[in-house]
C-alpha cells in the first residue's frame, strides 16, 4: 500500500508554547488512521500544519510523496487534503451551500453557477443523510450539530485523497455517527487515507485501523493497530493506567431542589416536567435536536417561556432573567464554549471568576486573590496550561471546557445545569470530571446533565430522563441503564431498528 | 454694531507714519487667522504676509487654525512666545475673547480683525469689516431692483457663528424696513456652510420647491459658484439674478460678463495689511495705549462697497482668486 | 432521524432577518416620500423632483456602493470624502487652464482616487493598520493635498470640451452632470448602473462571497484557501475607485472642482450603510439596503429643505427620522 | 511534562501584546517631543509649552476616556462633539445675562450632557438601536439642538461669578480654565484624576470586568450572569456625563459657549481610544493606550503649529505622523 501523507520530525514552537516536538505520523491509502491523545498534545496542531492552516516550525510533511507547501491552506486543499477542523470554522453569513464550496464554487465565468451549488449541496448532504437541511439557509443560523454536517460536506465537496477530521463526532449523535462512518468506510474502499482524532475510545475500534498515540507534543506510539487494548491506550497517553473511569453512582435525597412544571417553547421544547433533588445527578439524553439544550436555556431564563413554571427550592424562578436565577444558585456550563461560554481574548483567571466576581470586590477587585483562586480551580481540574494569565483563545479546545467548568466550580451552586460537560475532553479529565460531578452531588447539589454519550449517561447518573423531539419520553433508574436501553428510548420507534443494532 | 461713529478712518493706517517708526529696533507680530482653505480669508492671510515683507524692522509670523477651539489653543502657545503685538482673526469673536483678554494681559498688543471680541479690553485696536452693513447693502440692492416685489432666497453661510448671523440680520431688517408692504418676500432661506457643493445641493432643492425667484442672496462668492451652477443646471438663469459676498476674480468675472451674478458685496481684504502695519505701529510705540496718539485709532471700520458692472473694473484690483 | 431532520427547516424561518430589514427601508422611503406629497402636494411628489433627488443621491452613492463591500470586510473607510476633493483637483489641474479634454480630467480624477485608495489598501492590507487609523490619516491626508494641489483654490470646469450648457456632448464632463438620456440624468444612470453591478459582483460572483467571508469569519476564510489579504486590500481600492466615479459626478454638477467639498460625505455614506442593514461587524451586507439607505437620506435631505425648516430644526428632525427609521426595521431582541 | 510546562510560563504567550502596544505608542509620544525639543529648542521643551499641551488635551481626553468605556463594548459614540456644544449652549442659557452662578453652569451643562447620554443609552440598550446609528443621530440633534437653545449665538461666559480672569476664584467656571495648583491647570487636574479613576474603574472593580466582557463576547456575558443591557446602556451615559465635564473644561477655557464648538471631536476621541490600541471590535481596552493616544495627537498639534505649517502641510503631515505611530506599534501579524 502507498503513503499518501508522511510526516517526519514535525516541530511546531507558538511563542513560548512548544506544540510539537518531533512527531511522526504516517497514513496509508484506504486507511482510517486515529490520532489520540490527552487534551493539548497537540493533535489539531499537527493537522493544522498538514493542512497549511499554520506552518510548521521544523520538520517535514510529505504528501503522495512530495512536499506539501507549508502555511498554504489553497495548496493543500487543491492537492486534495481536505479538513474538519475542531472549531466549527464556517462564516455564519454565508449560506450552507456557499459554505459548502467557498473557495472552489462552480462558475458560469463570471457569475456563480448557484443552481449548480445547490444541487451539488444537495446531493452531498443526501449522501450524509441530512437532505433536509436547507442549502440557501445562512449557515450561522443553523445548530451546531447541522454546521457540523456542512463541514464534513465541504469536506468531502472536492476531490479528496486525504481526508482529516478533528473530532467531528464530538456534537453529533449516534445515528450521525454511524452515517458519518458509512460515508468514511466507501470513501476508504476508493483509497482515500482517512486521520480521524476523537477522545471517545470506542469510535477507535470502530471505525480506526491504525493509531497513533501523542502526548505532549510527542508522538508516544505511531502506527499501532486498533485493536490495541483500551486500558493501553490510555496508559500511552496520560503515562499511567486510569484505575476507574467512573465513580460511585450518587443516591440522593428527597429533598426537591429543581422542579420543572410542563415547560413550554416551541417548537424545541412541548411540555417538560422533572424534578431535580438534592445529591442527586439527573442525566438528559436523547438525540441531536431532542430539545434539551432549549430545555437548559428555559430553566436558566436566557429564554422566555411560553407557558410553564420553573421552581427553585420551593420559589418559582422569575423566567427570562439568566442574574435572578444565578443568584437563587443555578449555574449553566452552556455546550458551545467559544460562543457562549468564553471571552476568548481574556486570561484564565477571568474567564473562571466572571460569574462571580463578588466575592473579590469589596470596591475593588482583589486581583491577587483573584489569581490565586482561580488558578487553585484550574489545578483542580488538570488544566493544562493552569498559567492563569494565559489567554484561553489559545488553549486547547479541551482545557477550554475545563476552564469553564472551573468558573461553576468556583461558584458554589445550588444546582449545576452542564450541557455536554465531557465534549472534547480526554479520557483522563473524563474521569476527573465525573468524579467531580459525583463529589459535587454527595455534597448536597443538584446536577443535570446533558451528554450525547448516553454511555457515560447510563454509568454517572442517579436517574435518566430520554427526550425526544421536545418531550420526555422515558425516565430509567440509573441502576438499570444502560446505553442500548437510553438509545431505544431516544429513537422514535418508527425509526431503522437497524439504527440501533449498528451502534450496539 | 457702531458703524455710523467710527467708520470715518480711512483703510491705508500706517503708511504715512511707517519711515518715521525706525527706531532700529524691530517688532515682532504673530497672526492667527482661520483655515485658509477658503478664497476671502486666503486673501487676507497672503495681504498679511506681503505688508509684513514690505517692513524690514517687523519679524512676522502667520498662524492657520482649524476652528475656534484650536485657535485659542494656538493663541496659547504663541503668548508663550512673547511676541510684541499679536493679530487676530478670530473664527469666532466670543470664543476667543478671553484667550485675547489673556495676551492683553500678558502685555502683548492685540489687534482684532474682522470679527469683534465681545470684551473691549480685549483688544487695543480693532479692525473690522461690517457684515451686518453687507447684509444691508446686499437688502438695499435687491430691494432696488426688483422694487420691492418679488421672491428671494437666501443661501447662507455656515450657521451658529457670527459672521453667518450678522450678514442673515442685516439683510432681513434691512427688507423688513425698506419694504413694509411685504412685497418683497424671503421664501427660502437655507445654510450652505461656505461650501461649494453644499450650496449646489441646496439650491438645487429650493429650485424644485419654489417655481418663482427672483433673487438669490448668497453670503459668499466661494459657495456661489455652487449656487449658480444649480440654476444653470436646471436652466433657469433668466428667471433670477444672484449676488454674492467677499469679492473673488471668478465673481468680478460673471458680473463683469452680465447675466446671472449681478453684485457681489466686499470689505476690502487688504484690511489684514492695514492691521499688520497697525500692528507694527503699536509695537513700535511702546505704552501706546496709555498715549493714544491720535494717529492709531481704537476702531477702524472699512466699509463695504456694492460691486457691480458699472463698477467692477474699478474694484478688480481687489479681487482675490 | 427524520424528525431533527424536520425541525432543521425552523431554521430557515430565521435566516429572513435582512430581507425584513430591507422591507421596512422600503416602507420608510415610502412613508418620507408619502409624507413629501403630502406637506408639499405641488413641488414634491413630481417627475422633476424625483429625477433631482435621484441626481443628488448619486454622488453619495456611488461612495455608499463601494462602502458597502469595504463594511462587509468589517472595514471602514473614512477618507471617501477627502479622496473626492483631493480627486477633483488634481483632475483640475491636469487638464490645466488651457483645459480641452473632459476624458483627461475623468481618467485623472478617477486614477488619483484610486491611487489614493490603493495607499489605504497597502497601509491595512500589508502594513497591518487598523482601518479606522489608517483611513483616518487618509481623510487628513487627501483633505491635505486637496488643498495643496491647486495653492487651496477651487478649479474651473467649465470649460472643458462638448461643453456648452444646454446641451452637451455626451461623454463630456458636463454631460455626466446635466445630460439626460430617456429623460433619465446620466448621473443617475451611473448610480444605478454601480448598484446594479454591486449588487451582483456582491451577491453572484466568487469575488463577493470572498469578500463576505473574509468579514464574516476572517480565519475561517483564510484556512479555506481564501486569498484574505488581497481580498481586503481589493476592496479599499475598489472604494476609492468609486471615490473617483463620484468625484466625476460631482464635479460635473458643479462646473468645478472645490478643495473643500466632499465634507462629512463619509459619515453620509457610511449611515446609509449601516441604516441599509450592513453590520459594521462584517459579514453581512446589502446592497438594496444601501441604496434605500441613500434614498433616505436624499429625502430627508430634500424634504427638508424643500419646506425650508432652519437648520437647527433639520438638524434634530434628522435626527429623528433616522431613529425613527431604524427603530422602525428593528429585528428580533438582540439580547 | 514539567519541561513544556515550564515553556509555557513563557511570557510570550500571555496577553502581552496590548502592553506591547502602550509602550510603542510611549516611544511615539517620546519621540514626537523630542523631535519637538529640537526643531523648536527654545519653545517647545519648556513647562509651559509642556501645560499648555496637557491643559489642550484635557478637552478631547476627558471624552476620550468615556469614549474607551464605550468602545470596550464593541460600541461607538459619535455624538460627543455635539454633546459638548449642546451642553455648553444650555448651561449659558440657564445661567442667563444677569447669571453669576459659576456652578449653576456647571451643574446644568453636566446634567445636560447626561440627559443627552441617558437618550443615546435608551435608544441603544432598549430600542436595539446600532450605536453608530443611534449617535448618528444624536450627532444630528444635538448639534440642532447646541444651535436652537441659543438662537445660533455664542454664549458669553465670562461674567460669572468668581470670574475675574487673572486670577478667578477656586471652583468658579473660569478657574477650570486658567486656575492653577501648584502651578498645574486645573483642567489637567481633572484629566489625570478622570483618566486615573477610569483606569482604577475599568481594571479594577467589577464594573469595568462586565464591560469588557460585553464587547469580547456578549452572549458569553449574559450566560455568566453579566447584567449586558444594564452594562451597555451605562457606558453611553458616563460617555455623556463625561461630554459634560468636557464642556465645562472647553466653556472654562473659551469663556464662552459656542454652538459650533466641538466639530469633529468624537474623531479625535476615537481616533485617540483606537491609536491607544482599545479595540474597535470590544473587549479590550487600554486606559493607558488612550492617555498615551490623545498626548500623541496633542503633540502632533503643537508641533504643528509651532513649526508654523500651513493648513494644508499640517493635514497631510498629521495623515502621515499617525501612519507612522500605528505602523511602529504594529503588533504581530493578524493574518
Ligand atoms: N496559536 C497558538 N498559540 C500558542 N499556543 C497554542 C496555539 N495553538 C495551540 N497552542 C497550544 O499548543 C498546544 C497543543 O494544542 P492543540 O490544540 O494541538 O491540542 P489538542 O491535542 O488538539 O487538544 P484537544 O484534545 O484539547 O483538542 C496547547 O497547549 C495549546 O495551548
Ligand atoms: N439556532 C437555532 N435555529 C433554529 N432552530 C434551533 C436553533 N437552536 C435550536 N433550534 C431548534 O431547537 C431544537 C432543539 O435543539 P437543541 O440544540 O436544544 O437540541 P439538543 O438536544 O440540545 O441538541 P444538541 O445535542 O445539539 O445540543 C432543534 O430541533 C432545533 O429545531
Ligand atoms: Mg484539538
Ligand atoms: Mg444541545
Amino acid at each position: 500500500m502507498t503513503a499518501i501523507l508522511e510526516v517526519r520530525n514535525l516541530v511546531k514552537e507558538f511563542p513560548g508554547v512548544k506544540a510539537l516536538q518531533g512527531v511522526d505520523l504516517d497514513v496509508v491509502e484506504g486507511e482510517v488512521h486515529c490520532l489520540l491523545g490527552p487534551n493539548g498534545a497537540g493533535k489539531s496542531t499537527l493537522i493544522k500544519c498538514v493542512s497549511g492552516a499554520i506552518e510548521p516550525t521544523a520538520g517535514e510533511i510529505l504528501f503522495m510523496g512530495e512536499p506539501l507547501p507549508q502555511g498554504d491552506p489553497a495548496g493543500s486543499l487543491k492537492r486534495g487534503v481536505a479538513t474538519i477542523y475542531q472549531e466549527l470554522d464556517l462564516v455564519p453569513d454565508l449560506s450552507v451551500a456557499e459554505s459548502i464550496f467557498l473557495a472552489h464554487e462552480p462558475r458560469h465565468w463570471p457569475l456563480l453557477d448557484l443552481d449548480k451549488m445547490y444541487r451539488a449541496s444537495e446531493a452531498l448532504l443526501a449522501r450524509l443523510g441530512h437532505e433536509s437541511i436547507p442549502v440557501r439557509a445562512k449557515v450561522g443560523k443553523l445548530r451546531p450539530a447541522a454546521q457540523q454536517i456542512v463541514s464534513i460536506a465541504r469536506a468531502l465537496s472536492g476531490d479528496v485523497r486525504l481526508l482529516i477530521m478533528d473530532e467531528p463526532s464530538a456534537i453529533l449523535d449516534e445515528g450521525e455517527i454511524s452515517t458519518l462512518f458509512e460515508v468514511v468506510r466507501r470513501l476508504t474502499a476508493e483509497g482515500v487515507g482517512v486521520v480521524y482524532i476523537s477522545h471517545r475510545l470506542d469510535e477507535i475500534r470502530r471505525i480506526g485501523d491504525r493509531v497513533t498515540v501523542l502526548a505532549d507534543g510527542r508522538t508516544a506510539a505511531t502506527g499501532i493497530p486498533a485493536t490495541t487494548p483500551t486500558d493501553r491506550l490510555v496508559e500511552l497517553m496520560v503515562g499511567r493506567k486510569v484505575e476507574q473511569l467512573y465513580p460511585d453512582r450518587p443516591v440522593g435525597t428527597d429533598r426537591v431542589l429543581l422542579q420543572v412544571r410542563d415547560a413550554r417553547r416551541l417548537p424545541a421544547v412541548r411540555g417538560v416536567s422533572l424534578q431535580v433533588r438534592a445529591g442527586e445527578v439527573v442525566g438528559l439524553g436523547g438525540l441531536v435536536g431532542s430539545g434539551r439544550t432549549e430545555l437548559l436555556r428555559l430553566i436558566y431564563g436566557l429564554d422566555p417561556l411560553d407557558d410553564g413554571e420553573i421552581v427553585l427550592e420551593g420559589k418559582p424562578l422569575k423566567a427570562g432573567h439568566p442574574r435572578a436565577a444565578i443568584r437563587r444558585g443555578l449555574g449553566l456550563a452552556p455546550e458551545d464554549r467559544k460562543s457562549q461560554a468564553l471571552v476568548l481574548d481574556w486570561s484564565e483567571t477571568k474567564n473562571v471568576t466572571i460569574a462571580d466576581l463578588g466575592r473579590f470586590s469589596r470596591v475593588l477587585l482583589d486581583i491577587k486573590k483573584e489569581r490565586e483562586t482561580a488558578r487553585k480551580e484550574l489545578r483542580a481540574l488538570k488544566t493544562v496550561p493552569d498559567d492563569p494569565d494565559r489567554v484561553v483563545r489559545l488553549l486547547s479546545g479541551g482545557n477550554q471546557q475545563k476552564v469553564v467548568l472551573a468558573r461553576w466550580l468556583l461558584r458554589q451552586c445550588r444546582v449545576l445545569l452542564l450541557d455536554e460537560p465531557t465534549r472534547g475532553v480526554d479520557v483522563a479529565t473524563k474521569a476527573e470530571i465525573y468524579r467531580i460531578i459525583s463529589e459535587l452531588a454527595a455534597s448536597g447539589l443538584g446536577v443535570l446533565v446533558v451528554s450525547s454519550e448516553l454511555e457515560e449517561l447510563a454509568h454517572i447518573c442517579t436517574r435518566v430522563l430520554v427526550m425526544r423531539e421536545g418531550e420526555i419520553v422515558a425516565e430509567v433508574d440509573g441502576k438499570d441503564a444502560t446505553e442500548r436501553a437510553l438509545l431505544r428510548h431516544a429513537v422514535a420507534p418508527t425509526d431503522a431498528p437497524d439504527l440501533v443494532e449498528e451502534v450496539v | 454694531m457702531s458703524d455710523e461713529e467710527t467708520s470715518t478712518t480711512t483703510v491705508t493706517v500706517g503708511e504715512t507714519t511707517a519711515a518715521e517708526g525706525g527706531s532700529g529696533e524691530s517688532v515682532s507680530i504673530i497672526a492667527s487667522v482661520p483655515p485658509t482653505d477658503h478664497g476671502w480669508l486666503g486673501a487676507i492671510s497672503k495681504d498679511a504676509q506681503a505688508a509684513a515683507e514690505k517692513h524690514d524692522d517687523v519679524e512676522f509670523e502667520l498662524l492657520q487654525a482649524a476652528d475656534a477651539d484650536s485657535q485659542a489653543q494656538q493663541i496659547e502657545q504663541a503668548i508663550s512666545q512673547k511676541p510684541d503685538v499679536l493679530v487676530v482673526l478670530p473664527q469666532d469673536g466670543a470664543a476667543l475673547t478671553p484667550v485675547a483678554q489673556k495676551a492683553e494681559r500678558a502685555g502683548i498688543r492685540v489687534v482684532n480683525v474682522d470679527r469683534l471680541f465681545t470684551a473691549p479690553d480685549a483688544a487695543t485696536a480693532t479692525i473690522l469689516g461690517d457684515n451686518y452693513q453687507i447684509g444691508v447693502l446686499a437688502a438695499n440692492y435687491i430691494a432696488d431692483e426688483l422694487k420691492c416685489q418679488g421672491n428671494v432666497v437666501e443661501i447662507q453661510g455656515l450657521a451658529g457663528i457670527s459672521v453667518t448671523t450678522d450678514r442673515t440680520k442685516g439683510f432681513t431688517d434691512t427688507i423688513r424696513q425698506k419694504c413694509p408692504g411685504g412685497g418683497l418676500k424671503i421664501v427660502a432661506s437655507q445654510p450652505g456652510d461656505f461650501n461649494p457643493d453644499k450650496g449646489l445641493t441646496v439650491m438645487e432643492n429650493i429650485l424644485q420647491a419654489q417655481s418663482d425667484i427672483d433673487a438669490v442672496y448668497t453670503h459668499d462668492d466661494d459657495m456661489a459658484q455652487g449656487v449658480v451652477q444649480a440654476i444653470r443646471n436646471a436652466g433657469r438663469d433668466d428667471e433670477m439674478f444672484l449676488t454674492g459676498v467677499g469679492g473673488s476674480q471668478d465673481a468680478m468675472q460673471q458680473i463683469k460678463e452680465g447675466g446671472l451674478y449681478r453684485a457681489t458685496f466686499l470689505y476690502n481684504p487688504n484690511m489684514a495689511a492695514s492691521a499688520v502695519n497697525m500692528a507694527r505701529l503699536i509695537g513700535l510705540d511702546e505704552g501706546f495705549s496709555e498715549l493714544v496718539p491720535p494717529e492709531v485709532p481704537r476702531q477702524v471700520v472699512v466699509p463695504a462697497a456694492v460691486v457691480t458692472k458699472d463698477n467692477v473694473e474699478e474694484y478688480e484690483q481687489y479681487a482675490f482668486d | 432521524m427524520t424528525d431533527t431532520a424536520q425541525t432543521w427547516r425552523g431554521a430557515l424561518g430565521r435566516a429572513k432577518t435582512l430581507e425584513f430589514q430591507e422591507y421596512a427601508l422600503a416602507i420608510v422611503v415610502v412613508l418620507l416620500f408619502v409624507a413629501g406629497a403630502i406637506l408639499k402636494p405641488d413641488t414634491f411628489p413630481t417627475w422633476d423632483n424625483i429625477r433631482n433627488m435621484l441626481t443628488q443621491s448619486s454622488v453619495v452613492g456611488v461612495l455608499a456602493i463601494g462602502m458597502t463591500f469595504v463594511i462587509a470586510t468589517a472595514g471602514i473607510d473614512l477618507s471617501v470624502g477627502s479622496m473626492v476633493a483631493a480627486a477633483g483637483v488634481f483632475g483640475g489641474i491636469m487638464v490645466g487652464t488651457d483645459g480641452t479634454s473632459s476624458l483627461v480630467f475623468i481618467l485623472a480624477a478617477i486614477l488619483f482616487a484610486t491611487f489614493l485608495g490603493t495607499c489605504n489598501a497597502t497601509a491595512i492590507a500589508y502594513g497591518r493598520v487598523v482601518p479606522f487609523i489608517a483611513t483616518l490619516a487618509m481623510f487628513s491626508i487627501a483633505r491635505g493635498l486637496a488643498l495643496l494641489l491647486n495653492d487651496k483654490l477651487p478649479v474651473s470646469l467649465l470649460d472643458l470640451n462638448g461643453g456648452s450648457f444646454g446641451d452637451p456632448r455626451p461623454f463630456s464632463l458636463l454631460w455626466f452632470g446635466v445630460g439626460r438620456i430617456f429623460g433619465i440624468p446620466v448621473s443617475v444612470f451611473v448610480f444605478l448602473a454601480i448598484a446594479i453591478l454591486g449588487w451582483v459582483v456582491l451577491n453572484r460572483t466568487r469575488y463577493g462571497r470572498y469578500v463576505i467571508a473574509v468579514g464574516g469569519n476572517r480565519e475561517a476564510a483564510r484556512i479555506a484557501g481564501v486569498p484574505v489579504r488581497r481580498i481586503i486590500f481589493s476592496v479599499y481600492v475598489l472604494s476609492g475607485f468609486l471615490a473617483g466615479i463620484s468625484t466625476v459626478l460631482l464635479c460635473a454638477r458643479l462646473g468645478s472642482a472645490s478643495p473643500v467639498s466632499g465634507n462629512l460625505y463619509e459619515l453620509d455614506a457610511i449611515g446609509a450603510v449601516v441604516i441599509g442593514g450592513t453590520s459594521l461587524a462584517g459579514g453581512r451586507a446589502s446592497i438594496v439596503g444601501t441604496f434605500l439607505g441613500v434614498l433616505t437620506f436624499a429625502l430627508i435631505f430634500s424634504l427638508m429643505t424643500q419646506l425650508n425648516m432652519s437648520t437647527e430644526i433639520q438638524q434634530v428632525t434628522k435626527g429623528l427620522i433616522v431613529l425613527g427609521a431604524v427603530l422602525l426595521q428593528r429585528p428580533e431582541a438582540r439580547y
